[in-house]
């Protein structure tokens, strides 16, 4: 039985070893990433069968719930682990030919800070807590987007400072009048108490906690930092800031509003809020000629999408948001993986310095292109079957609001087909203007990663049953309230 | 339309044919053709001789000079009696195809038409009235019969000689020879 | 295990083939050859086979089934049929271009995918498969690269894209309303269905089989996609590809809801079927009159396309056995002979050097006589003159619209006939008639490998022209598995007693007048054989270089069409889209760059959070 | 005796044809106060011509006008002559339309071929205007077949005996006054001759036609001058059992529409489109509209 | 006035949260929005503090017998707002660290003129 407080100390510990590992040797630091991340993997994939039958409740410093900080590892937190630590794996294989120059032992410690931060905040259950795994998430990835000192880094990394700051502040203060309502910061506690208060006391700490989280989870309009830090991030962050970030955001949301909240009616809203940001996300990136705006845009039209299927809270809805979750972690990064090639190749993240890009680069390119496909939700590719499942989730609610915004929902899915085929068709139809068309492959470790990616997306998009049956079973352990607190409480 | 010709025609029925259907390209060189309108319409009504005047030379077996004759017309001229499908007859219309007529000092007219293309038939006057034209075809009819309206027959014969002549004249033609040129 | 290993071998074979590719071209051609081949023989020992039933394995709870029946067999086999001259034409044709790897892939994947479409057995795999189809189409329609390729394939693309969600759409509906999306549990369910859930699964998937059938007012994509594509692709778009369509149609229409339950979505005179019917209606004519004006042989052969599936619509909502016969066959005969037409065009464009510009070519009978008889059989075939194919399916459907009592439907078929003709001749005149312009004097004549399939396409059009009975019956057995009476048949056409068909009395008549008309012609006239500079132009010698009419061909009749056949839809699609960027130009303003403001959505979010609450409290 | 008649009707529709071509000359000339050639004069010049040496410009050049012909002889095995109609137990009136088309294709593709830009001008016309007539005419014949309800020419012309003509009963005499104006326009005659127009464009087609091409077209024209006014007697004026009875039906058709021919000028082959689609097609839709409302 | 005793605190608290989030949204100069942002900080962090502050209260120990449970400081926000201003303190460095590097990129502060990034 492995305990899910490895999944937090061993990277963080680590994390904090990094400059003792660098005076070993120079060359080290940069495997420790791989090392803590497969470590995770490897716990997650380990704890997954137990969780799915009972979450793993480990209490630290011996008190119980709800006194003491518990990690509580649901299938929901559990999985995410599991999907930073392979999303970070990943990129941190990437990572080792793409980072070559800067402070590169700053920038292995700070990206295992910003993986564990994520891995905190999906597996804590104390309010607090998330709140400081959430700095630490933030703070790194502050720092990683300012990583190459250039002039958009920095100018991104001061927007999402500020912008981030803020957004912590007010969830700070939200959590600060959840104490000061129920006296306790434990998740399942406050979740037990929430009905013994009225309704609009509870309101005020759930804005703030839901605007709070919302700058993180980039939901509209709290996302104007994310095109700006995607964009002008190193590629390899671009991808965890896109494939984990904000879904670590999302998640706290969702959990803080299923869970803590049960806040039922809030879900209208979040239901035309989803619907917004998927058109806001999918209009902007439309009109954008820039590759990694319009990645970064797409990754707010994906945001919209999820924020959609959660708010129909259904367990249908639930796991196609999950799943979604999950196309959009491995689709988009490996998009900026690809990408970040591209562009290191042709200098340029004009979508037309691509131009003629499928010769130069035939497997980056056919790994971008897979991304593209999955992320827009054709078969045979992972995206289909969230995107299926987020159809069925909204048809089943046999109204003719769910059907209409959900008609919107797929508009934005049609404009985002429009831009990506775009894309795809400039990388493989077009010719490049004066360059010579010489074949170059991306280093073999980038490749690799990229191909990681790409066959998981092929796989689990023609197989998606294990996937969807664990995802439900998550889903369900995010509506089921009554069974998260009694589980803590015991 | 007697006896003897109908016994005539079942020998002959091409010659029959040639002789009653001289569709005409009346090619309008000069101011002869002023007289071709009247002939074919109300007043003197030529089709019932079967003369019809045709859009084509493709189509038609009778050919009309109506006028002087150009070096630069000549060239089309040729052009057009080459193109008619044999057999086919030629009739000068008016003294300025035959000699030149009035401009027979001009240094841009052709004088001897005949030295270029076959003619069968002159019809003099300047201008012939449009009587002459049916003169003409009854002359015409007659010639066929007797099988000596054999203009076709020369050109094809001589066809060297008309080249030559045609070649002198024109500085060159821009077509080939219809008929192969025996070398000499 | 016939129908999955005809799946595991097409999708296989494409992959394989791209393998090969990476070896020796020459392994790769002769073994997508082989593999085409193969497919086709198994489709033939399939021929009259019915069965259905599940697959062992399933997506997302949902178990996959394949089915084999006449329908099914009547579409692969046409799919296959195609195929396989297609990759043989492509030999030739795309030699020394590049990608070719990348190109026999994507065909043979193409094919592969269209093959699934028509042996799923469920709703689901059949999405799939369509969707496969669709994106890897779209993958080989920018293929020649360049500015309007890939506008036509972003153009295919995105409509395709609205196709398919609003069959995703259809299709979750249908499954969260039944339990299941297996066809043959779905056509007993649909007859209990609420009229609401039928009309919204009607309209969705008539939106998107209207869209890939091409049919007004989404036909847009349709004429930029095939012009684009590479010519033996092209066939496939034009002769199969766009015809999924009209299988799904008879997938929905007859096998899922049946006709009379359609009959009851009916408002008035305002049917499913009707509301096709004009459909159809509109798109010849529309189609016949827009071809008219292109100047691009291989945009006239598009556009003639997208009438001819009106045609096919026409006959198929008339639902009679004889117009649905009429649909059915015109579907094969169309295949036929507008594969055979992008065949011609593909020969001379890849033997002139790429001209498809109508105004520069002329006068090729005398250089490429295959691809002339090619091009005048299919057009034949195209108007529909007897002795060719399309007469007879076009009889079938002008047929059963008079007997229906359509006049009006059956007036728009005859125009587009008639504007076929104009069309089609300007074709035919444009490209091997007429003077040989200079430029193409040392034009070579077709290459083998790509006459064999004009040939054997060639004499297919004058074979089931000859004998209809042959294809008939195989059609009849369509229309008897979607519930029509057979039609009574003979090999040469159909006696019936409102009108009979009988063809082989129509090819003796012009056998025994041709040879009569012939031998007089033969024994009387004597011709001399001229060339192309002895031509009657009012006495003058004719310039060496080019003296024909082609240019603007139908000049007064554009003037007169011109003003009311605009692509409307088109301009109003390509509006929408720039409207759409104009908008997310817009939209994305609100990302300002500045700090303050950025901060104040969030401080405004907030606000606004708390509006809500105050103001409908739902907290 | 049907074999018979299957060789015998296409002589007697020719022998009609070149008189009527025949007749169409000398009434021509009467009207113009000439005094015309003799009946016949269509004869002499098809012997002519046979008789003629011409030019040919490749197979498809002769081969184009024999199959036009051939069509042209066929459909008259389809069009009942009095009561004799060969052929037309095999496809009715639609096949009748088909074949009608292989005359002028025929004779445009050999036309076509000859490469003279006269004769591509002659054929684009000809190819508009006969989409300019089959607009109304398409119309006309299908308010006939859709009120009769069948689509064999034998049956149209049977009701028509057994009640009354076409073009004296009700709703059907609207789409007779249409097919009475577009007429002229099948027919080829002023103010229709747009096609041939000799002295424009050189006869058009015909341009390069010499010898036994242009007698082979002659032929053919005279048939399609039968065929023309055969099927207007047959779906109109309601055929008859009686051959002479029948011909001379057709006889009068032919000389009202002479007189037409007699005294218009020629439009443009934009003004000859523009009018048929207006006048004659809004015509023959009323009569459409009317056939579909009152029904068989 | 022992309603102003009470809440005295949070007036405090609520007015630096305004006063800072007005510095951020009305100041173009980028050290004055992290000044505002510290501002905001401590605002934050003095609300936490009076959440679980009880005027005359004492220290959460049971040192003597007597101690009341109910006058004692709620020891709980204090903990928080220490990890809180620990945060806000390495966010607020991170924050003038990017500032100093930025304004050698720019040459300038002022956030009007950094707008290189946006649509």
């Amino acid at each position: 039985m492995v305990s899910p407080v490895l999944l937090i100390a061993v990277p963080l510990g680590l994390a904090f070893a990094m400059p003792l590992i660098a005076l070993i040797s120079r060359r080290l630091p940069r495997f420790v990433p791989l090392v803590a991340c497969a470590f995770n993997l490897i716990v997650a994939i380990r704890l997954i069968p137990t969780v799915l039958s009972a979450p793993v409740i480990q209490r630290i410093g011996g008190f119980s719930p709800p006194f003491c900080i518990n990690l509580f590892a649901g299938p929901v937190g559990v999985m995410f682990a599991g999907l930073i630590a392979l999303a970070g794996l990943v990129i941190a294989i990437y990572a080792l030919s793409y980072i070559r120059t800067g402070p590169t032992v700053r920038y292995h410690m700070l990206y295992m800070l910003l993986l564990v931060g994520a891995t905190g905040v999906v597996l804590t259950g104390d309010v607090f807590n998330l709140f400081v795994f959430f700095e630490v998430l933030c703070i790194s990835s502050y720092a990683l987007v300012a990583y190459f000192g250039d002039r958009n880094g920095l100018e991104a990394a001061a927007k999402y400072l500020i912008q981030g700051a803020v957004g912590s502040a007010l969830l700070l203060m939200g959590i600060g009048l959840l104490y000061g309502l129920f006296g306790t910061l434990n998740m399942a506690d406050i979740a037990s108490r929430i009905g013994s208060v009225s309704d609009i006391s509870v309101f005020v700490p759930l804005a703030l906690i839901v605007s709070g989280l919302g700058v993180e989870a980039a939901i509209f309009p709290l996302n104007a930092w994310l095109p700006d830090a995607h964009s002008s991030a190193p590629s390899s962050i671009s991808a965890i800031l896109s494939g984990i970030a904000i879904e670590v955001g999302l998640y706290a949301v969702v959990r803080m509003i299923f869970t803590v909240f049960g806040a039922t009616s809030i879900f209208m809203f979040l239901l035309f809020l989803g619907v917004l940001t998927v058109l806001m996300g999918e209009l902007c990136a439309f009109a954008q000629t820039n590759i990694k705006r319009m990645l970064a845009y797409s990754s707010i039209g994906q945001i919209g999408l999820i924020v959609f299927a959660f708010a129909m809270a259904s367990t249908i809805s639930l796991a196609g948001g999950l799943f979604q979750l999950l196309t959009h972690t491995l689709s988009k990064a490996l998009l900026f993986l690809a990408a970040g090639y591209m562009i290191h190749r042709s200098g340029s993240m004009e979508i037309s310095s691509l131009n003629g890009m499928g010769r130069r680069m035939p497997l980056t390119s056919l790994a971008f292109s897979f991304g593209a496909f999955s992320i827009v939700g054709l078969p045979p590719f992972i995206g289909f079957p969230s995107k299926f499942l987020i159809v069925r989730s909204a048809l089943e609610k046999q109204q003719t609001l769910f059907t209409l915004l959900l008609g919107f929902v797929l508009l934005g899915t049609l404009v985002e087909g429009a831009y990506f085929f775009r894309v795809v068709q400039a990388i493989y139809f077009k010719k490049s203007g004066d360059e010579p068309a010489s074949r170059s492959l991306a280093p073999a470790l980038p490749l690799i990663s990229m191909l990681i990616l790409a066959v998981l997306i092929i796989f689990v998009g023609i197989y998606p049953q294990p996937v969807a049956d664990a995802l439900s079973t998550a889903a369900s352990d995010l509506l089921d309230r009554a069974a998260y607190i009694g589980s803590v409480l015991r | 339309m007697d006896r003897n010709q109908l016994i005539k025609w079942l020998e002959a029925p091409a010659k029959m044919g040639h002789k009653y259907s001289l569709h005409a390209v009346y090619f309008c060189t000069g101011c002869g053709i002023i007289e071709v309108p009247p002939s074919i319409t109300a007043r003197w009504d030529a089709e019932r001789f079967g003369v019809l005047p045709t859009a084509s030379p493709r189509q038609a077996n009778l050919f009309l000079i109506t006028g002087y004759v150009s070096v630069k017309t000549l060239k089309a001229i040729i052009r057009t009696y080459e193109q008619m499908p044999e057999p086919k007859y030629t009739v000068g219309f008016g003294s300025c195809p035959i000699n030149g007529g009035m401009y027979w000092d001009s240094y841009n007219t052709i004088k001897h038409l005949d030295k270029y293309i076959p003619i069968d038939g002159w019809i003099a006057g300047c201008m012939p009235r449009p009587e002459a034209i049916f003169v003409a075809v009854t002359h015409l009819w007659t010639l066929i019969d007797k099988d000596m309206a054999d203009g076709y027959k020369r050109y094809r014969k001589y066809y060297s000689q008309y080249r030559a002549n045609q070649e002198k004249v024109l500085l060159g033609l821009e077509w080939p020879p219809l008929f192969p040129i025996e070398a000499g | 295990m016939m129908v999955e290993l005809l799946l595991i071998v097409a999708f296989g074979g494409s992959l394989l083939t791209y393998v090969l590719g990476k070896l020796s071209s020459r392994l790769r051609n002769g073994f997508a050859l082989l593999n085409a081949l193969a497919l086709v023989i198994m489709i033939g020992m399939l021929y009259g086979q019915e069965f259905e039933r599940s697959l062992p394995f399933g997506f997302l709870g949902i178990q996959f089934s394949i089915r084999m029946n006449m329908l099914s067999w009547f579409f692969a086999a046409t799919i296959l049929g195609i195929g396989l001259l297609a990759v043989l034409y492509s030999f030739r044709y795309m030699k020394g271009k590049e990608r070719l790897d990348y190109y026999y892939f994507t065909l043979l994947f193409i094919n592969a995918s269209m093959l699934g479409t028509v042996v799923a057995g469920d709703l689901l795999s059949f999405f799939i498969f369509w969707e496969m189809m669709s994106w890897s189409t779209y993958l080989l329609i920018s293929l020649r690269g360049g500015g309007k390729a890939i506008f036509a394939g972003i153009k295919y693309i995105i409509m395709s894209l609205v196709g398919s969600l609003a069959m995703l759409v259809a299709i979750v509906s249908l499954y969260t309303a039944f339990g299941t999306v297996d066809i043959g549990e779905l056509a007993v369910h649909m007859q209990s269905a609420s009229l609401g859930l039928a009309l919204l699964v009607v309209i969705l998937f008539s939106i998107t089989f209207v869209i890939i059938n091409a049919l007004w007012p989404f036909h847009t994509w349709l004429p930029d996609a095939h012009a684009e594509a590479v010519s033996p692709f092209s066939a496939i778009l034009s002769a199969v590809l766009v015809r999924k369509g009209l299988y799904g149609l008879f997938l929905l229409m007859y096998v899922i809801l049946g006709f009379s339950f359609l009959d009851r979505l009916a408002v008035g005179a305002i049917s499913f079927s009707n509301v096709l019917a004009w459909i159809g209606a509109i798109t010849i004519v529309f189609a016949a009159f827009r071809a008219l004006l292109q100047n691009d042989s291989k945009r006239i052969l598009a556009w003639s396309t997208v009438g001819q599936g009106g045609y096919m619509v026409l006959g198929v909502s008339v639902a009679t056995s004889m117009g649905m016969a009429g649909g059915t066959f015109h579907i094969l005969n169309h295949c036929i002979y507008i594969a055979l037409l992008f065949f011609v065009a593909g020969a001379i464009e890849h033997r002139t050097g790429g001209i498809r510009d109508l105004d520069s070519l002329g006068g090729l009978i005398k250089k490429m006589p295959v691809a002339f008889v090619g091009g005048l059989v299919g057009i034949f075939g195209l108007i529909g003159l007897p002795l060719t194919n399309g007469f007879v399916s076009k009889w079938l459907i002008y047929k059963s619209l008079i007997l229906e009592g359509r006049p009006f439907l059956a007036f728009a078929a005859f125009l587009g006939t008639w504007g076929t003709i104009l069309y089609g001749y300007k074709f035919i005149h444009n490209i091997f008639l007429g003077q040989l312009p200079d430029e193409l004097r040392d034009v070579k004549r077709v290459p083998f490998t790509m006459a064999v399939p004009i040939m054997v396409l060639v004499v297919l059009v004058f074979l089931f022209g000859v004998l209809p009975g042959i294809p008939l019956s195989v059609v009849n057995q369509v229309g008897t598995y979607m519930g029509f009476e057979p039609l009574d048949l003979n090999v040469w056409g159909i006696p019936s007693e409102s009108g009979t068909l009988n063809v082989v009395n129509l090819l003796a008549a012009i056998a025994v007048a041709g040879f009569l008309v012939w031998l007089l012609f033969k024994t009387l006239g004597r011709s001399t054989r001229v060339d192309q500079s002895d031509n009657y132009a009012a006495g003058a010698a004719i310039p060496r270089g080019r003296y024909g009419f082609t240019r603007e061909f139908y000049a007064p009749l554009y003037r007169i069409v011109s003003p009311y056949v605009k692509d409307f839809p088109d301009a109003l699609f390509l509006w929408i889209a720039d409207r759409t960027k104009a908008l997310g130009g817009m939209t994305r303003k609100i990302y300002s760059g500045y700090v303050g403001s950025y901060v104040m959505y969030i401080v405004l979010f907030l606000a606004a959070l708390v509006f809500v609450q105050l103001t409908w409290s739902p907290w | 005796m049907r074999i018979v008649w299957l060789f015998l009707s296409p002589l007697i529709a020719l022998v009609a044809g070149v008189l009527l071509l025949g007749l169409s000359r000398k009434i021509m000339a009467r009207i113009h106060w000439r005094y015309g050639p003799p009946l016949l004069q269509p004869v002499i010049d098809i012997i002519r011509l046979f008789s003629q040496r011409s030019a040919s410009h490749g197979i498809l050049f002769d081969l184009g006008i024999v199959v036009s012909l051939a069509g042209s002889l066929i459909i008259t095995l389809f069009l009942p002559f009095g009561n004799i109609a060969p052929l037309s137990g095999s496809g009715g009136m639609l096949v009748i339309l088909y074949m009608m088309l292989i005359g002028p294709l025929g004779i445009a593709l050999s036309g076509g071929e000859s490469g003279n830009p006269n004769a591509s001008i002659g054929i684009s016309r000809n190819l508009m205007l006969a989409i300019g007539y089959e607009v109304p005419l398409l119309m006309v014949l299908l308010a006939v077949m859709t009120r009769y309800g069948t689509i064999s020419i034998v049956e149209i012309v049977r009701v028509q005996q057994a009640s009354t003509w076409s073009i004296a009963s009700w709703p059907l005499v609207v789409s007779g006054l249409a097919y009475l104006l577009v007429m002229p326009a099948m027919l080829g005659f002023r103010p229709f001759e747009v096609v041939q127009a000799p002295q424009e464009i050189s006869s058009g087609p015909m341009v390069e036609y010499g010898g036994s091409y242009l007698a082979l077209v002659s032929i053919q024209h005279a048939l399609s001058l039968y065929i023309t006014i055969s099927l207007f007697v047959n779906l109109m004026l309601g055929g008859s059992g009686n051959i002479v009875i029948f011909l001379f039906k057709m006889l009068v058709v032919f000389v009202l529409f002479l007189f037409v021919n007699a005294v218009f000028p020629r439009f443009r082959i934009e003004q000859a489109v523009r009018y048929l689609w207006r006048w004659p097609t809004l015509i023959g839709l009323i009569g459409l509209v009317l056939v579909a409302l009152v029904g068989r | 006035m022992s309603f102003l005793e009470d809440y005295a605190y949070y007036f405090g608290a609520f007015g630096l949260i305004f006063i800072g989030l007005l510095i951020m949204l009305v100041k173009h100069n980028l050290i004055k929005v992290i000044i505002g942002l510290s501002i905001l900080d401590t605002g934050v962090n003095l609300f936490l503090i009076s959440v679980g502050y009880i005027s005359n209260g004492t220290a959460p120990i049971f040192c003597r017998d007597d101690m009341d449970p109910s006058r004692m400081v709620d020891p709980v926000p204090q903990a928080l707002v220490l990890t809180a201003i620990v945060i806000g303190v390495a966010v607020l460095a991170m924050a003038l660290a990017i500032a100093v590097r930025l304004y050698q990129r720019y040459g300038t502060l002022d956030l009007r003129k950094i707008k290189e990034l946006r649509w």
